[in-house]
């Protein structure tokens, strides 16, 4: 159990940051230049941490260590391939609350850092944030009311039997509306209204120097890592851990290529995309759940 | 040539004719004639016409009715000259400094002015920083 | 016996203290301290014991009745604590303000007729306490003058049509059964025909829905909480509004019985269905209209309404699991909006009666206690997983889902992302972001305010960290419904379809921070910087122009706007258009001169006449 | 370039990290600032190098005073190096930082940079070709190795004197000294 | 020593001509009447609480005898009459100050006298006379004020239109019966009319219920009612809405009940027409600007309530109506009181001596502080009348609402149907009492020092507050008069002779 427990962070923690460094070398590649080698992002945070930084206060502090602290609770209650330590204590919804802690946290330190840039860019995310989970809840409602529970390691150990929820009938049109929210959820260049450099000058992030920018880039890491193993346990069943890693692959290669193809949204476009299509996909697979039985 | 005084009816004539848009108040420094040559650059949309108005000042008290009655756009060249050839507008609201930080004794776009003396003057007076081994 | 000398000392205790403060205004203080404290003690000491009725009034021949059970031992003990809490912060958030004797008196007085309602065994008492609380209430709102008149008369039109309309239902009740004590009541009840309780349900369904403002009903509350004085709307939000929620459990559960709410004919249904999903639309409409404010006090208001939703969701739904959550949300829900209302109170009493959002701003570094209360306040609306509402929110989520009702499930948890963006927009405009010049020297909140938001603030975290306390309360309550009880441990509840474990989730989030901690201690030590040195493109910071809160969520109101009219209070305000007409049509008929009086007299006659002549029955 | 080097990673992380991941502070100063997309862009992509353009100082490390300083600019500039965190450097940009280059003369161009905040590197030419900015990242790469890049420590010690000079030049500053003076009265 | 009745009307009658001529000192005649009456009435409960005594006076025989039949009911509004007199006398002392002094009380004890009268009296012809005594003398008084009150004198004339009207339609149906049956008393008219089964009998019914229905301000014939009560001063208007009204409606009681007993057809026109009354009466009130005009349509409301409980003809409903008049009584006399001192000390300040038409309501603002215990007893006299736990209207609401449902359905709609004119009373008076306590108005330099006016308000309050908590004593002496009202049969047993 105790393993399990340090095991966890630590492989997500790899991972992510092993996303993050294919991400800036895909969209390099896209773009038809060499890009940065796969470990710069360690580099980075390596070189952040010897950075000295600016706090504004104690909430500053605070903030950016509750939003971590809060990914890192969530990544400890989602099953990675079978290893779930805590998995017993609350399932789907604890999961889902325990997701607020992250945009909560970086906006309290924002706020406390007195910035207009920072406001703006904690407005801009908690409106992206509000558009995808209107899809986001009714597809976790149509995963709990077609597995009949709320625990995830049920859901996962029912997709062995039954094979993917992806092709089961009422949840591939949740399926596809996951996918197409995904971009939104991981932050991804259509949807990085929140940290636009150009316009607000990377919005939450104006003011964090050294360590708190490492500290907000493990963040994005462990973000990266949530959205795609959420997806990947709840619908594509979630085999062995190599089989696990393959698949978030897979899912994550899908998302950079949005992500080097597409121009930023505006806010309100993001919302009237998120609550257009996906959530009229995600309410017909609610609705197909509700009725096939 | 028009006159100094009757500048304002001159310009208000030009734009009853149709030329409604100012484009440009400037300034020639004549220091051999010891004079100002203020010149107005109005154009007409209509016709597609451009027409230029000059008039002397003499140099050493260089004063001119504000054209903003007539041309309320004036405003931003009047204050440029003022600074950099120290023109005084009679009647403009505000004559504060627009592109300079410092203050300049002779104001700089004036031929008296000479640079190589100033920047002799004022930057080369600025110690280097040696970092002593 | 206790409790008639309990009730007793509380209505006393109102009456003495008006007089008391003829005579010194310190001395009432201390004295309303005190008799609200030994109030809560005196009810925190009935705990376990359930006297039945003994009767403590004669009127009209039949007894009046006090019991004390589970359910009004819960609900008592909320009132008496959020009654002392509100009497210690009005101490010296009223210290200015004219005729506090009268002030003083309708505070405990309000709290004393919730006691009463609580206690009360039969429907006269229970009804007699109710109307003493609506018009002490009405007193209390219109208190503070011009504009607070309006909200009153709101709220005493709308109350006294629900009072109205339980006071026929108490009599129908006597009429048919002749009693009026509950407890037979429920026995009689159950043998009436579907019509008649179809009846009764929808009588006192108005009378409760008007009081805990459910959706159509809700009109009234926004106007109310926003003008009455911060401690009583503190106390009106607290406790008030969820009297409309102990009637709902009173009279469907205790009078009706449990069996009799769920299986009336086909007909109509289910009851409760309806009632759910006016429970979801109330937890929707108003947390998204809550954005829109920019008055600190009416953007809670509106979130009164909205968490009112959850309550009547959990209660109305009737499962075992459903019930303990609407119930333990009652009691969560009004721990947060009293410590909210009480932090914008410390604030208002500091900036000189400012509320406005937009003009306030980076109060954290004047006013530390009162943003840690409002950050956890917040935290408990929203439901983050450490405060207490979580775990309600948890508990209705889990029978709505598992009885397979996705759609209201998706309200409630839609409303709860409404509550975020909103509550932010509160905490944001209010204590972050830049401060103005002119509150540079306004001092800490006084100590009589912190006290009450400190203790609020630990017993949002004791029960979101250890919810077996109320939960333990909470089952014996559900227990005399007759519902099965859950196997209730001190951190959350073990069932076969997913346990909550609030333990697990306290320590995975107290290993994560600390190893935060100390990643971020690794750092270089960070150099602690003021206000004015912030990035602004190489410029210096503009004092006062440099923060962003006026209308903070612009994108979005874009696209809702259009759908968050107010639809209820529209219809209100054109039926009162069209009676004030007609009665203007009415005065008509008076104004004539005396020959059409006397024409009206043969006419009367002629009428009678006619009837007369009609009827040959004698 | 040792970037993969993993002894000299262990030995001292710190200069390594510096080398490999300079982040330059967007900001256009003056003309050369036209010779800066072409290198973060494809053709020369300076991302390689782990140079990629940051929008606020905060997060910098490496400041490129592209082109000639006018005074109302050296304001900025001066708020923006302020601005950015510790281990900092500088590096000017054509021959106009370096000693005011064409503008030698004009009464309104900074003539030599360095008096007012410490530079590091320069680049000649007026405005130098992208392959200079890499010829100038990996010079500043061994400076770092030996340790002589300090600028940003000699601005430390000698702040009053740095402050004095931009205080002759702009008169007052609005902002209030990064360091105590200790005697400010010479 | 043998107490008669008599003595209830005959001590009145004299003292009331006897005041013109002490001068000075008539101020204090009509509270000694009073005084005098509710003792007498007081020591004669527990007598005819045992059986009704009847007095026959002037020695005539049986068929043209007057004699008094004191039944519990006469004596309990005697009671209630005396009682009121006696409390508005007291307040009466130090209110009516300017001319017509004299005047005034003398025809103030012949409205006391004509009351208990026609509330005492057995003989048809005699309760005419003691209702012309009360009609007349109520006629003269609401011009009382006509020296400063520009509508005073047409107000009065319009009242004395009004009732003349009314009475010629009594006078008539006396007229009918006695042609019919020969005899004037009413125990003989009901034994001779039981047994008389032509239908011809409707049309005295209908005549008395015209005729007393101008006095009880039934909905069509009230129009009288908010005239002369915005003009009359307070202590007249306060008898008016306290006792004259009730008078009136006790008159159509006793005529439809024990004369003609009780028809189904004209108690459920009653019926109507009292919640027509009441429903009219609280949506004029609603849109009032003048306060005495407001409570004026306020008692018109009330009434229609009483009405309304009459109408249900069973005995809890007479009990409840009953218990309504003596709660309305008190809480509007109350209600008036303090109304009238108010204007009066604003009037006093504002506009001493010149011609005014009538006072705002929002001219009350702020009278909170300045006159605190006065604007106390306005707000107990408006809670009751709303209906308010504590006070005695909630008890009075809840004998009617429960009569009502006893009867059960259709009563027990259009019982619903009176609860939302409660609600609209309640909207108007709280606005008032809103405006008095909580809303700022000029209000400097008026202070409430007369003891006088304050030991009414004192009795009234405590006496509503007591009735809402202990109904209980009132109730016995209720139920008695209701089942006195009800059987018929015993009232023509007690025949004379």
């Amino acid at each position: 159990m105790v393993i399990k427990l340090i095991a966890l962070p630590l492989i997500a923690f790899v991972i992510g940051i092993f996303f993050l460094g294919l991400f800036r070398k895909i969209t390099a590649r896209i773009h038809r230049r060499y890009g940065p080698p796969l470990t710069q992002p360690v580099i980075d945070i390596i070189k952040l941490f010897y950075q000295k930084s600016v706090s504004h206060g104690r909430l500053f502090d605070f903030g950016i260590i509750v939003s971590l602290a809060g990914s890192l609770a969530v990544i400890l209650f989602l099953p990675f391939a079978g290893i779930c330590p805590l998995e017993s204590s609350g399932g789907l919804l604890v999961i889902a609350y325990l997701l607020l802690f992250a945009p909560l946290g970086i906006a309290l330190s924002g706020g406390e850092a007195a910035n207009p840039n920072i406001s703006i860019g904690i407005s801009r995310k908690l409106i992206l944030s509000l558009g995808y989970e209107v899809p986001l809840i009714l597809i976790l409602l149509a995963v709990m009311t077609h597995y009949k529970t709320i625990s995830i390691a049920q859901i996962v150990s029912m997709q062995q039997k039954t094979g993917w929820a992806v092709f089961s009938a009422p949840l591939f049109l949740s399926g596809i509306s996951y996918i197409l929210i995904l971009p939104a959820m991981l932050g991804v260049r259509p949807f990085d209204i929140a940290s636009a450099p150009q316009e607000i000058s990377s919005g939450v992030k104006v003011e964090y120097g050294g360590k708190f920018l490492a500290l907000a880039t493990i963040e994005h890491a462990f973000h990266l890592f949530i959205g795609i193993s959420l997806f990947v346990n709840l619908f594509l069943g979630g085999g062995n851990v190599f089989v696990f890693f393959l698949k978030m692959i897979f899912v994550f290669i899908a998302g950079v290529f949005v992500h080097s193809v597409f121009p930023r949204f505006r806010t309100e476009q993001a919302v009237k995309y998120l609550w257009g299509w996906p959530a009229l996909i995600a309410l017909l697979g609610l609705v197909l759940a509700v009725t096939v039985k | 040539m028009a006159k100094k005084e009757e500048i304002l009816n001159v310009l208000k004539s030009f734009r009853d004719k149709g030329y409604d848009h100012l484009e440009m108040v400037s300034c020639v420094d004549r220091i051999k004639e010891n004079k100002f040559e203020i010149v107005y650059i109005l154009s007409s949309y209509g016709e597609n016409e451009t027409v230029i108005l000059k008039t002397a000042i003499s140099r050493e008290n260089p004063q001119i009715p504000s054209a903003i009655p007539v041309f309320e756009n004036a405003e931003p060249y009047e204050r440029e000259l003022h600074e950099l050839f120290g023109i005084d507008f009679e009647g403009h609201p505000r004559l504060t400094p627009l592109l300079l930080e410092r203050k300049y004794k002779i104001p700089p776009f004036r031929k008296d002015f000479d640079t190589r003396k100033y920047v002799k003057e004022v930057f080369d007076e600025i110690p280097f920083i040696e970092d002593k081994k | 016996m206790t409790l008639k000398i309990l009730l007793l000392t509380a209505f006393g205790g109102a009456f003495v203290t008006y007089f008391l403060g003829k005579v010194s205004s310190k001395l009432r203080n201390y004295f309303a301290v005190f008799v609200s404290l030994t109030l809560f003690v005196a009810v925190a000491c009935l705990y376990g014991k359930s006297a039945e009725n003994f009767s403590y009034f004669k009127f009209f021949g039949n007894t009046l009745v006090l019991r004390v059970n589970s359910l009004s031992w819960f609900f008592a003990a909320a009132v008496s604590a959020f009654g002392a809490l509100s009497v210690i912060f009005s101490l010296d958030y009223m210290k200015g303000k004219e005729n506090l004797d009268f002030y003083y008196m309708m505070m405990l007085l309000v709290n004393a007729a919730m006691l009463g309602i609580v206690f009360a065994a039969d429907l006269v008492s229970f009804f007699v306490f109710w109307e003493i609380m609506s018009w002490s209430t009405f007193l209390l709102i219109s208190y503070s003058g011009k504009n607070a008149l309006p909200a009153g008369i709101k709220y005493i039109v709308m109350s006294l049509i629900g009072s109205m309309a339980m006071f026929f239902g108490i009599l129908s009740i006597y009429v048919n059964f002749h009693t009026l004590i509950i407890s037979e009541i429920a026995r009689g009840i159950v043998s009436a025909s579907s019509g008649y309780k179809i009846f009764i349900l929808v009588l006192f369904g108005v009378t409760f829905g008007i009081k805990s403002a459910v959706m159509p009903l809700h009109t009234w509350l926004p106007d109310a909480y926003t003008e009455s004085p911060t401690p009583f709307s503190a106390v009106l939000s607290g406790m008030l509004t969820r009297m409309g929620v102990y009637g709902f459990l009173l009279f469907f559960y205790v009078v009706a019985g449990a069996s009799f709410f769920f299986d009336i004919d086909a007909g109509i249904s289910k009851f409760n269905y309806i009632l759910c999903w006016l429970g979801a639309i109330t937890i929707v409409i108003p947390t998204f209209i809550a954005m829109l404010q920019n008055d600190a006090k009416k953007l809670l208001a509106w979130h009164g309404i909205g968490q009112g939703g959850y309550m009547i969701l959990g209660i109305a739904f009737g499962t075992s699991l459903g019930l303990a959550g609407g119930i333990l949300h009652t009691l969560n829900y009004s721990i947060c909006i009293v410590l909210l209302f009480m932090s914008v109170g410390a604030v208002e009493y500091r900036c000189g009666g400012v509320r406005d959002l937009n003009s306030l701003g980076g109060l954290i570094k004047k006013m530390p206690v009162a943003f840690a209360g409002a950050l956890l306040g917040i935290s408990g609306l929203i439901g983050l997983p450490l405060t207490n509402s979580f775990v309600s929110k948890w508990l209705i989520y889990k029978t709505l889902i598992l009885k397979s009702h996705p759609f209201l499930a998706f309200a409630a948890l839609i409303g709860t992302w409404g509550t975020i963006l909103s509550v932010y927009k509160f905490l944001h405009n209010n204590f972050l972001g830049e401060l103005p010049e002119k509150y540079e020297n306004i001092r800490k909140s006084p100590v009589s305010m912190q006290i009450p938001i400190i203790i609020l603030s630990s017993a949002i975290l004791l029960f979101g960290i250890l919810p077996g306390i109320p939960l333990k309360v909470i089952n014996t309550i559900i227990t005399s419904f007759g519902f099965n009880s859950l196997n209730v441990n001190l951190w959350g509840i073990a069932s076969e379809t997913g346990t909550l474990n609030t333990i697990n989730i306290f320590t995975a989030i107290l290993i994560a921070g600390s190893v935060i901690w100390m990643l971020f201690r690794v750092g270089k030590k960070s150099f602690p910087v003021t206000q004015d040195d912030n990035y602004a493109a190489g410029a210096y910071v503009p004092a006062g122009k440099y923060n962003y809160t006026a209308d903070f969520y612009a994108p979005l109101f874009k696209i809702v706007k259009p759908y968050l009219m107010d639809f209820a209070d529209k219809f209100f305000g054109w039926l009162c258009r069209v009676f004030t007409g007609f009665s203007e049509g009415v005065r008509k008929i008076y104004a004539g001169d005396v020959g059409y009086y006397v024409l009206y007299i043969l006419f009367f006659a002629a009428l009678l006449f006619f009837v007369q002549s009609g009827g040959k029955s004698w | 370039m040792d970037r993969n080097k993993i002894s000299k990673w262990l030995k001292e992380p710190d200069k390594m990290s510096g080398k490999y991941s300079l982040w330059a502070l967007y900001f256009c100063t003056g003309c050369g600032i036209i010779e800066v997309p072409p290198v973060l862009t494809s053709r020369w992509d300076a991302e390689r190098f782990g140079v990629i353009p940051v929008a606020t100082p905060r997060q910098a490390n490496l400041f490129l005073i592209t082109g000639y300083v006018s005074v109302k600019t050296l304001r900025a500039i001066i708020r923006s190096y302020e601005q950015m965190p510790e281990p900092k450097y500088v590096v000017g940009f054509g021959s106009c930082p370096i000693n005011g280059g064409m503008y030698w003369d004009s009464y309104n161009t900074i003539k030599h940079l360095d008096k007012y905040i410490p530079v590091d590197g320069w680049i000649a030419g007026c405005p130098p070709r992208p392959e200079a900015i890499f010829v100038a990242v990996t010079h500043l790469w061994t400076l770092i190795d030996k340790g002589m890049a300090k600028g940003y420590v000699k601005y430390r010690e000698k702040y009053e004197l740095y402050r004095r000079n931009q205080e002759k030049v702009l008169g007052t500053l609005e902002w209030p000294p990064l360091f105590p003076i200790k005697d400010d009265g010479k | 020593m043998v107490v008669s009745p008599v003595l209830l009307i005959a001590v009145p009658l004299l003292l009331a001509f006897i005041a013109p001529l002490c001068g000075k000192a008539a101020k204090y005649i009509p509270p000694a009447g009073a005084l005098f009456n509710l003792i007498l009435s007081v020591i004669l409960i527990p007598t005819v609480l045992k059986s009704p005594m009847i007095v026959s006076i002037g020695g005539f025989p049986p068929p043209f005898c007057i004699n008094l039949f004191v039944g519990p009911l006469g004596i309990f509004f005697a009671a209630l009459i005396s009682l009121a007199g006696f409390l508005i006398s007291i307040y009466a002392l130090s209110y009516i100050r300017e001319r017509a002094v004299g005047k005034y009380h003398t025809l103030y004890l012949l409205l006391l006298t004509g009351a208990t009268g026609v509330v005492l009296t057995g003989d048809i012809f005699n309760l005419f006379v003691f209702y012309e005594i009360l009609c007349i003398s109520s006629y003269a008084l609401t011009a009382h004020n006509a020296h400063w009150h520009r509508h005073g004198t047409e107000a009065a004339v319009k009242y004395l239109i009004q009732g003349s009207v009314g009475s010629a339609f009594i006078l008539l149906a006396i007229g009918m019966l006695y042609g019919f049956f020969g005899t004037l008393n009413m125990a003989d008219l009901a034994k001779h009319i039981a047994r008389a089964h032509s239908s011809v009998l409707f049309i005295p019914l209908t005549f008395f219920i015209a005729g007393f229905g101008v006095e009880a301000a039934i909905f069509p014939l009230n129009a009288w009612l908010p005239d002369a009560h915005s003009v009359s001063p307070a202590p007249i208007s306060a008898i008016f809405s306290g006792i004259a009204i009730e008078i009136g409606v006790y008159a159509i009681m006793r005529v439809v009940f024990t004369l003609f007993g009780a028809p189904l057809s004209v108690m459920s026109v009653l019926l109507i027409v009292g919640l027509l009354t009441l429903l009219v009466g609280e949506i004029c009130a609603f849109r009032q600007n003048n306060i005495k005009r407001m409570s004026a349509y306020s008692s018109i409301g009330q009434i229609g309530l009483i009405v309304f409980a009459f109408g249900l003809a069973t005995k809890s409903g007479i009990t409840a109506g009953l218990f309504q008049i003596t709660s309305h009584a008190l809480s509007k006399i109350l209600l008036f009181l303090t109304i009238g001192y108010m204007i009066y000390s604003i009037r006093m300040k504002n506009y001493p001596d010149k011609y005014v038409t009538e006072i705002e309501i929002n001219s009350l603002n702020g009278l909170g502080k300045k006159m605190p215990l006065t604007s106390l007893g306005f707000a107990i006299a408006a809670f009751s009348l709303i209906g308010f736990p504590p006070f005695i209207g909630f008890s009075s609401k809840l004998l009617i609402v429960k009569a009502a449902l006893l009867k059960g359905g259709i009563y027990a709609v259009l019982m619903g149907i009176a609860l939302i004119a409660t609600v609209i009373e309640g909207a108007y008076f709280l606005k008032v009492v809103q405006g008095i306590y909580f809303r700022k108005g000029e209000v400097e330099g008026i202070k409430e020092n007369n003891v006088f006016i304050l030991v009414p308000f004192f009795i009234l309050a405590a006496l509503i507050i007591f009735a809402g908590i202990y109904p209980g004593i009132l109730t016995k002496i209720l139920n008695s008069s209701s089942g006195e009202l009800l059987n018929r049969i015993g009232y023509i047993g007690r025949l004379p002779g």
